[in-house]
């Protein structure tokens, strides 16, 4: 799956978008396994209430299935307008 | 009814295109956002967004008003990319029999635009960049409607 | 800040230059009323007004709306004499700070233009000519504020 | 004082302005003495509660005195916007 950061999500982890091989259930256990791998990721996801996640570009939840999407993006709450 | 891009819009024109064909719509809302400099000290307002999505959260937006209002029209542009003060960042607009139709569906858009649209905003300062925090206060907006 | 004229006006012209050297406002509101034929039989909508009146009517709707929101300009132009559908008939326009302010000030304008100023319409149909009656909602609108 | 009608009030006085010479002390008054003079002021005052009126061009009511004010305006509920 494609796991797309924005934002300082972006900057902390350091790209934009990545390759991601993982058999996660729902986004919480794709963040664990995540934030396994290596620091900058821990620091990107320490405080999940200051993030949030779209699966297959809709708004979602960490508590959400992850099922067969194809897309995971993570970033900060939005400031459009 | 969406556009999402890097160039400056003309808000005259765009105004003007909007109210064509809508001669039964005695009212026309619009919002324009512009880049303010506060403190007297930003050099640049970067926004960065979100391609795969960004076009199609706005017209859920703008659907969604369309939905819950009884309007003629409505129509959002939102640029990114660097912008300086004074320039414009994004309109809103909206047409409709009566004002108040058109001024609720105008706020609505705008209320969901800034916490639900994937957008983020970088201040360039003189003496560094932070990106914009959310603003509870946005976020209550939403509870309105 | 305050213009009551036969001629129509620009739209995008007249926002661009009230949005001109307000660059510390982030937000920018417009209303625009436009004649509308609702049943299909207006040929024309006459706009009857007390010249001695008017301009001062409008310029006290301005300043009570300058006094009770944090504002950096209001602007307002009403026309009067023969509109057809189509026609705008009136603007106005708030730039603030905040988005909430621009909006609730145009919100108030227009309540107040609609119940306040010293115009009067006449419709001029297939089948003879009415002149508008007040609304009581819009009597009501007032009530807000 | 110079008394001016607009709108429907003016189509049924049949002028938008006249001279009148009064010394009636509130605006109640000089529609008394208006509505006294013909039919047609009659009809165009017949109905208080749907006229507005305008004191030396600021909105009034029928129980202002008329002191010296030198314009005084009737006509219908406004209708702008």
């Amino acid at each position: 799956m494609d796991v797309l950061y924005f934002a300082w999500v972006r900057e902390r982890i350091g790209l934009p978008k990545e390759r991601v091989e993982t058999s996660a259930e729902t986004v919480r256990d794709l963040v664990a396994e995540l934030v396994a791998r290596e620091e900058r990721y821990e620091a990107a996801f320490a405080d999940l209430s200051a993030l949030r996640v779209a699966v297959d570009q809709e708004l979602s939840d960490f508590d959400a299935p992850l099922g067969d999407a194809r897309e995971v993006a993570f970033f900060p709450p939005m400031t459009g307008g | 009814m969406v556009q999402v891009q890097e160039a400056a819009f003309d808000l005259g024109a765009e105004l003007d295109s909007f109210g064509t064909g809508l001669a039964d719509m005695g009212a026309i809302v619009s919002f324009t956002g512009v880049v303010r400099d506060v403190d007297g000290g930003l050099e640049a307002m970067e926004i960065e967004h979100y391609p795969g999505m960004t076009a199609k959260a706005l017209e859920a937006i703008a659907a969604d008003a369309m939905g819950r209002w009884s309007l003629g029209g409505v129509k959002i542009i939102h640029r990114f990319g660097r912008l300086v003060p004074g320039d414009q960042i994004m309109m809103v607009a909206t047409a409709a029999r009566h004002r108040k139709d058109a001024f609720e569906a105008a706020e609505f858009l705008m209320d969901y635009l800034k916490s639900r649209a994937p957008f983020w905003k970088k201040e360039h300062l003189k003496d560094g960049a932070q990106w914009v925090a959310a603003r509870g206060e946005d976020e209550d907006a939403l509870r309105r409607w």
